[in-house]
């Protein structure tokens, strides 16, 4: 057919989601951009399609052909396993857009229509940090627990920042990881979240997307800061604030391109000033005293550029890609740019402090 | 108290909170089993249970709300157990039709419900979810109802009061239903019908026991546990805690027949293997063995299951195996 | 309402069944059937295998509805629709095949089913089971579990059960087929003390001695149709017989004198052991020679299965030796098989051939249809991968006609026959493989008078062609007519091997209960 | 003591016309879309755009089109269907072997994964340096082993001790699904240049090659299906099986090695759903997740159930079950009806399939039609 010029009216936006919004994480907060996406541009519902609990299999070619014949101009793949496919897809349909949340490939795929994108999560992550601290310090209990999905870079990095957050203001303090080996089994994280919490920890933080390490906490007397989405309804006497994400400040940024004809970035990194990533609204109730004051100080900085959040000295073991032992060693004034060549998240060291329950 | 006891205790703890959705479905497989019919639908039924309290309780505190209420949690609670009992009682009701009056294949017909009760479960999980802008989940008071029990000054007393007083009802319920059954099973007149029914009906059916009426009430019985286990899944404080979560129960079931199994059809047994059961579930948050990667410990279930059904079957002990019948239609006038 | 006939009362009839009719698809079972059980009398039920007789007490005992007809409990019309029913109407049955649970205990298995307080007492059970036990004047352990117990014992168990109750009319299907003489003996003691004290009992038996010895009165029953009833004490054997068989039984049969040709089959101390340790066979030694009929007589289970089992190599050998001579490739080769696995016999092409007792469980596949049925023995002949079996439709035809085996058609399940065309065509497979041993167990139970003379002569036919056949059978008098010798079994030993010609059947039956010494009574 | 007889008897069937099984069975059919299409109504969706729009999201437009590359293969919907469609097919085709042999074998899942693992080895560490035809030949061998020897573990305790199978091969498909989880972990088969826990994608020479844009398995699995077909009908093999699924007893009687059969059996069962796990991983994946078998093994029991074991039928039956499971993708998209409807409507289906076989064997007679002339026949 002649081709349309592609307009807010008759764009169509496909999204490829691993699980549904009832898991409440990843893919509840990712839906929501999507609504406030659609709300902002003004997209009636049939110009938005949801493909929900998608495996990041086989499955998910199919669900990006049936988008492709539902005539999406523009296709999200919100999870990482997603990537092959999406790139797959892309250099078959030149003309559509194909938008991949967590990858790496985009850029060097060397096809103009396939783009990856993330944000400075640590940043935020290094603010909720901040918010564990000021409470370890109030209660007098410096263990922190961290209920984590999986031992890779996205998820190490999330509870690096968050740990050196919270470390910035107790210095004393020090993190016990566990493992729930899947992003979303509830009853793992659960489990997790109270062997933590018995190994001591008084604040729990977490990367993986159901609300269990919340509720949990609340159960246990314990403290507790969110990721995802804000869990104050959850916990309302445990959760302090979440590290957050709002998608559509990418979504708008993506389609607006797409409509005015503009080329969207290989690699697009979103932060706190863009408004991808933030904390949410602290739990006045429980916080400790001058936490928002805190906050607010370091929010300055990182937007400043003056406060880098893997700032040496610092120094760490990990696993490099085949498997051998890596180091890294950050001088005084040395600092590691996570984002700095990729979206996608890469530091992949464990430092000092922080103890792994159940490897 | 010195750490490495508080250690202990903690997971021993933890350990009977993991096992209770698995010994609750277990009993009700071992119920159903007793009967002769070997139902494969307990993950299907757990999931019944799961989708079935969750939506019951949300929908009762929002038609208490929307009347201008406030809904007791207390309500909520006993909505919740009798919708899940009554959910899994469902499907084990299609299952006990298809399978004792309509004479189907129990294997095919317990692995359609489980397939069933999946689609079911998630179906309206997600519909739910929709309708309710994102996700359904109760209300605090309601999902403290699933919490830990705070028994005060017991809770406090040392060791005994970590080892005894801390947990959700569904605990104990869980342990008043296994001594329960053991009773009915070796001391009650109606137990030694059912276990004739599942050994050998054409003898059951001679000394003038209703073999159908048997199994349909031992079937249904064990589906509301199954289903009951399916609510601590999706309501309790250690797993959902009152959220609805996409394949929730995702694989507990399978988990629950290979417990009957591990158990001998044994309901006390059950008990100790389920804690067993747990205890593999937790341990590596609690005891790590350095250098046993996380992915071979969850496979411990399932091998020591095996191991026992081997050895069941080496030792021909007539007492701990299936009961004789189990898996086989009857049909009186069959021959 | 219990209907407990007070012993004062005039005689009336416990039971009353009037034109009872039952089919199973196209098998009329009984047709219009009456039958009459007076109080207090011990009624037995004859008819030939198969005419109706246990389907006819199932209808009593609730396991049966009956298509048509009325049953009457002391005059009363009922409606029997589950076995509860009829215990509620003081029926109790013993069935052919014991309904026991394995797993429980004989207390246990005795109130199975019974309503009463919630919870069970088993010491107040053990207590009153012991009670009835004493009454009667069993012996019985009600602690003991089912699977550890002998069949007597569990008769026992069956009987009790049936009192425990309160039956006041007993039915016993078949109760002596599994015992020993002795045990018959003490059976018969009871069921008179239970006539002593009001009981009525309907026995069936194929043993026309025990009819004549226990019973009152007997019912005869000939293809699903009622014949009669008549007084025990004016009747003989042989009018029994013949209202059985509905005609005057030609009671001879053919015994065409052949030469006794070579030793076809030399066994010596063959032994056996079951599973659970119990010696089966001991010792036994025996010639088949080609040319001849061998007849097997022996109670039930004195060891004709395993003998059957360890010839044919589906049974472990605790030792002695199993010579079979047979022609193979124009060479005459004796070969000890004892220790060889069923299929390494075929293997090594001996052409010996085995009628089994259990026919659709194990000669037979029943869900298969003829042809499938007769390459079972073959189909490893033909080279390659293929089964051929148009190769055998003309085969199966040929034998469908020869041997009269009424069937719709080659692809009928053989399930669907009737048991003497399922018996035919296991028979004539058999024979279609050109055997030179052929050891049939029990071929013609549960076949008419006309089948039964149709096996005779396949049997008479194989002598005739010089090969060796041996004859498994619980039936005296046919065994001593159609065999050229009789070896009898008693407790898994040769008690001996007698010429039919010259001895008489007292001697064969003391034979069958005491165990002679080897081959004393060898007169052959 | 008078009583009432029963309201109704329950008969065997002697016959009854191969017409009137299909009528039955279609009957069954429709009343369980009927089933669902109520439900679905009740919820406040249209059942018959559901049902419509099922069908085409799974077979599309047209079946078969020329493509944008101009090359003529199956419509884009449809080749999804069909490559669920061959997992099925091939699966139950393997599950026969064993149902055939009254074999519980539910182990299919664990059985295509140990055959998926297998060749992913393969292909994972050769993939580079083999040429394609080895690697293809290497990969098919030893995914049959693989998947063979998988089912050949119970089938060893079963004849050995009769140890119970179902249970047995049920407990199996866990230990292999948690052995690939652990996979995911280990460096030399995840990504190149992460760390996350996902097996990489393999080598474009480890791929199966394409026919009509579907990977050439669903031809494989068509002739596969005639193979087993002509297996039960033509040979001494499948003769064999029949026999010891049968009577173990006649089979030993008839001098059959009935150990060894069983054993054989199950190698040939699991070594075919070992094969479906590298058609599925080659062919139709490129990769290896925990989700490699996707349910097949258990979906296929009912697939081979519902053919009655008749191989030709299963053909049938697995493009039914796929077609509902593709189609419920598209519901999805077009009705915001969750996926999981399929799940729900495949377990009525089913459901009312199961119910209906009563009705073909036996036949109910009722009090009130006793009365008169003989027997009426529901
Ligand atoms: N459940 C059944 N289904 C089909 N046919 C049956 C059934 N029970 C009995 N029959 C048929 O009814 C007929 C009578 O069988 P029944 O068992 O009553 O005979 P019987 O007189 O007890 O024989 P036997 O002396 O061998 O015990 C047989 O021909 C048998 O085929
Ligand atoms: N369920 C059945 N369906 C169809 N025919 C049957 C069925 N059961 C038995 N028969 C037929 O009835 C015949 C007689 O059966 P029955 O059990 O009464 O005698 P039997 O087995 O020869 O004797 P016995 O019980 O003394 O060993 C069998 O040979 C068989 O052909
Ligand atoms: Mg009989
Ligand atoms: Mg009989």
């Amino acid at each position: 057919s002649a081709e349309e010029a592609v307009t807010l009216e008759n764009i169509k936006v496909g999204f490829i989601h691993v699980s549904d919004p009832s898991d409440m994480g990843y893919t509840y907060n990712h839906d929501l951009g999507t609504q406030h996406m659609q709300a902002a541009l003004g997209l009636t519902d049939a110009q938005i399609v949801n493909k929900f609990n998608v495996p990041e299999d086989n499955a998910c070619a199919d669900a990006i052909q049936e988008l492709l014949d539902d005539g999406c101009n523009i296709i999200f793949g919100t999870s990482f396993g997603f990537e092959n496919y999406l790139l797959a897809a892309a250099a078959e349909y030149p003309d559509v857009e194909f938008c991949h949340a967590t990858g790496f490939q985009a850029a060097g795929s060397g096809l103009a229509n396939m783009h990856n994108y993330f944000g400075k999560i640590y940043e935020a992550r290094f603010l909720s940090g901040i918010v564990a601290g000021m409470k370890s310090l109030e209660i007098g209990n410096n263990v922190l627990g961290y209920v984590a999905a999986m031992p890779f870079a996205e998820v190490i990095s999330g509870y690096t920042s968050f740990y050196l957050g919270a470390k910035a203001v107790n210095p004393d303090v020090t993190m016990k990881v566990g493992y729930t080996n899947s992003w979303n089994d509830p009853i793992m994280e659960a489990q997790v979240a109270k062997a933590l919490i018995d190994a001591g920890a008084g604040i729990l933080g977490q990367h993986c997307d159901s609300t269990a390490p919340a509720t949990t906490a609340e159960a246990n007397q314990a403290f507790h800061v969110g990721y995802n989405s804000s869990m104050i309804a959850v916990a309302p006497n445990a959760s302090l604030t979440s590290a957050v994400w709002d998608w559509s400040a990418y979504l708008i940024f993506a389609i607006e391109q797409v409509v005015a004809g503009e080329p969207i970035p290989a690699d697009w990194a979103g932060d706190m000033a863009s408004g991808m990533c933030d904390i949410s609204e602290l739990n006045e109730a429980i916080v400790a005293e001058g936490t928002a004051e805190l906050v607010e100080i370091a929010r300055e900085g990182i937007l400043s550029g003056e406060l880098k959040v893997f700032a040496g000295p610092l120094s760490g073991t990990g696993l490099n890609y085949d498997g051998s032992v890596a180091t890294i060693e950050l001088a005084e004034d040395e600092f590691y740019d996570e984002s700095g060549t990729q979206s996608a998240p890469s530091w992949n060291y464990i430092i000092d402090g922080i103890e792994i329950i159940n490897e | 108290m010195s750490s490495e006891w508080t250690i202990f205790l903690n997971f021993i703890n933890m350990a009977v909170l993991a096992s209770t959705p698995l010994l609750l479905a277990t009993l009700g497989e071992i119920l159903t089993e007793k009967s002769g019919n070997l139902n494969l639908g307990v993950e299907g039924m757990m999931f019944m249970g799961a989708i079935a309290s969750l939506g019951a309780a949300y929908y009762y505190e929002k038609a208490v709300l929307g009347l201008g209420g406030t809904p007791s949690p207390v309500m909520a609670t006993l909505v919740a157990v009798a919708a899940a009992a009554a959910a899994g009682g469902l499907g084990a009701l299609i299952y006990a039709f298809l399978v004792v009056t309509l004479r189907a294949n129990q294997n095919v017909t317990g692995l359609t419900l489980t397939i069933f009760g999946t689609g079911f479960a998630n179906f309206f999980g997600e519909l739910i979810g929709k309708q309710a802008g994102g996700f359904v989940q109760v209300s605090a008071p309601t999902k403290a109802m699933f919490g830990i029990i705070n028994f005060g000054a017991l809770s406090d007393i040392p060791v005994l009061g970590s080892l005894l007083f801390r947990y959700n009802w569904m605990v104990y319920f869980g342990l008043v239903v296994m001594l329960a059954m053991a009773f009915f099973l070796n001391r009650s007149r109606s137990g030694l019908n059912l276990r004739a029914v599942g050994e050998n009906p054409a003898t059951a059916d001679a000394a003038g026991v209703n073999v159908t009426r048997y199994k349909y009430v031992a079937t249904i019985t064990g589906g509301a546990l199954c289903g009951l286990g399916g609510m601590f899944i999706s309501m309790s404080s250690t797993a959902c805690a009152g959220v609805w979560v996409h394949n929730s129960v995702n694989g507990y079931g399978w988990l629950a027949v290979a417990l009957v199994i591990f158990a001998t059809w044994n309901p006390s047994r059950a008990w100790l293997c389920g804690l067993v059961f747990g205890g593999l579930l937790v341990v590596r948050n609690y005891y790590p063995i350095p250098g046993l990667p996380m992915q071979i410990y969850a496979m411990f279930p399932y091998i020591a299951t095996i191991l026992v059904l081997v050895f069941a079957s080496i030792r021909q002990i007539k007492e701990h195996a299936q009961p004789a019948s189990c898996g086989m239609n009857y049909f009186r006038e069959e021959r | 309402m219990e209907n407990n006939p007070s012993p004062a009362r005039a005689v009336q009839n416990a039971v009353e069944m009037r034109n009872i009719t039952k089919t199973f698809g196209s098998v009329v079972a009984n047709d219009k059937v009456c039958l009459m059980l007076r109080q207090g009398e011990i009624l037995a039920l004859l008819g030939e295998n198969g005419s109706g007789k246990t389907t006819l007490m199932n209808m009593l005992s609730g396991i049966y509805l009956q298509d048509s007809g009325e049953i009457l409990i002391c005059n009363k019309p009922v409606t029997i629709r589950s076995p509860k029913d009829a215990y509620a109407l003081g029926i109790g049955m013993i069935h052919q095949h014991f309904k026991l649970v394995d797993v429980l205990t004989a207390g246990e298995n005795i109130v199975l089913g019974l309503q009463g307080k919630r919870t069970l007492n088993r010491r107040e059970i053990n207590q009153k089971v012991r009670q009835i036990a004493q009454k009667y004047g069993f012996e019985i352990d009600p602690t003991k579990k089912v699977y550890n117990m002998a069949v007597s014992e569990k008769q026992t168990v069956e009987i009790i059960k049936a009192l425990y109750r309160g039956a006041e009319t007993l039915i016993l299907d078949e109760p002596t087929a599994v015992l020993t003489p002795q045990e018959t003996t003490k059976l018969f003691d009871v069921l008179r003390m239970m006539k002593a004290h009001g009981k009525s009992i309907i026995i069936i038996t194929h043993k026309l001695n025990e009819v004549m010895e226990i019973s009152d009165r007997v019912a005869i029953l000939r293809k699903g149709e009622y014949i009669a009833t008549v007084e025990t004490a004016a009747t003989t054997q042989q009018d029994l017989t013949e209202m059985m068989v509905g005609r005057r039984v030609k009671l001879e049969i053919d015994r065409p004198a052949c030469a006794r040709g070579e030793r076809k089959l030399h066994v010596t101390d063959l032994t056996c052991v079951s599973r659970e340790g119990v010696t089966k066979l001991s010792g036994v030694n025996f010639d088949a020679f080609g040319g001849e009929i061998l007849g097997v007589a022996g109670v039930a289970g004195s060891g004709q299965k395993e003998l059957c089992e360890a010839i044919t190599g589906l049974r472990q050998l605790a030792g002695g030796s199993i010579l079979y001579r047979y022609q193979k490739d124009a060479m005459t080769i004796e070969e000890n098989i004892a220790g060889m696995r069923a299929d390494q016999i075929a293997h090594r092409g001996v052409s010996l051939a085995f009628v089994p007792e259990d026919r659709l469980g194990m000669g037979l596949v029943a869900n298969m249809n003829i042809v499938d049925n007769v390459i079972l023995r073959s189909y490893q002949e033909n080279r390659g991968i293929l089964i051929n079996r148009k190769k055998y439709r003309p085969i199966c035809e040929k034998m469908i006609k020869d041997l009269d085996i009424v069937t719709p058609g080659l692809t009928t399940p053989v399930r669907r026959l009737s048991g003497g065309n399922v018996q035919k065509v296991l028979l004539g497979r058999e024979i279609l493989s050109l055997p030179q041993v052929l050891l049939c167990a029990y071929p013609v139970r549960g076949l008419d008078i006309v089948s039964s003379y149709r096996i005779y002569s396949l049997l008479n036919a194989e002598k005739e062609k010089g090969n060796a056949v041996i004859f498994i059978g619980e039936d005296l008098d046919v065994l001593m007519d159609l065999c050229d010798r009789v070896m009898v079994l008693c407790g898994g030993q040769v008690s001996g091997i007698v010429d039919p010609r010259t001895c008489t059947k007292e001697e064969i039956g003391l034979m069958m209960t005491r165990v002679g010494d080897g081959r004393e009574g060898e007169r052959a | 003591m008078i009583h009432q007889e029963p309201f109704v008897r329950v008969v065997k069937r002697t016959a009854i016309s191969k017409r009137k099984v299909m009528l039955f069975r279609l009957i069954a059919l429709a009343g369980a879309l009927l089933a669902g299409a109520l439900l679905v109504a009740l919820l406040g969706y249209d059942p018959i755009q559901m049902y419509s729009d099922m069908v085409s999201g799974a077979l599309g437009n047209s079946l078969l089109a020329v493509n944008r590359k101009g090359v003529l293969a199956f419509s884009t919907s449809s080749q999804a269907t069909l490559k669920i469609a061959t997992l099925l097919l091939v699966t139950a085709l393997g599950l026969t072997m064993a149902f055939k042999m009254r074999f519980w074998n539910i182990g299919g899942e664990g059985q295509i994964l140990v055959g998926a693992i297998s060749c992913s080895y393969i292909a994972i560490h050769y993939g580079e340096v083999w040429p394609q035809w080895l690697l293809l030949l290497v990969m098919f061998v030893v995914s049959c082993i693989g998947g063979g020897l998988y089912g050949l573990l119970p089938a060893l305790f079963k004849a050995r001790w009769g140890t119970n199978e179902t249970l047995f091969t049920l407990m199996l498909n866990y230990i292999a699904i948690h052995f690939i989880t652990y996979l995911q972990y280990q460096p030399t088969w995840q990504i190149p240049g992460t760390t996350f826990p996902k097996i990489r994608d393999f080598a474009a020479s480890t791929r199966l090659p394409m026919v009509l844009g579907v990977h050439v398995g669903w031809i494989i699995a068509l002739l596969l299906a005639v193979l087993v077909y002509l297996y039960f009908a033509k040979t001494k093999q499948g003769y064999e099986v029949s026999v010891v699924g049968e009577s173990a007893n006649t089979a030993r009687y008839a001098g059959m090695n009935v150990s060894r059969i069983i054993l054989r059996t199950m190698f040939i069962s699991g070594a075919i759903c070992g094969f479906a796990g590298f058609m599925q991983v080659s062919g139709a994946d490129g990769s290896l997740t925990t989700d490699t078998a996707s349910g097949a093994g258990f979906t296929s029991i009912t697939v081979a159930w519902l053919s009655g074991m008749n191989p030709l039928l299963m053909i049938i039956y697995s493009i039914f079950i796929a077609i509902l499971a593709r189609g419920a993708g598209r519901i999805q998209t077009t009705m915001g009806i969750p996926k999981s409807a399929a799940d729900m409507l495949i377990g009525i289906i089913l459901f009312f399939m199961l119910g209906v076989e009563f009705f073909i064997n036996y036949r109910l007679i009722f009090r009130a039609g006793r009365r008169g002339e003989e027997a009426k026949a529901v």
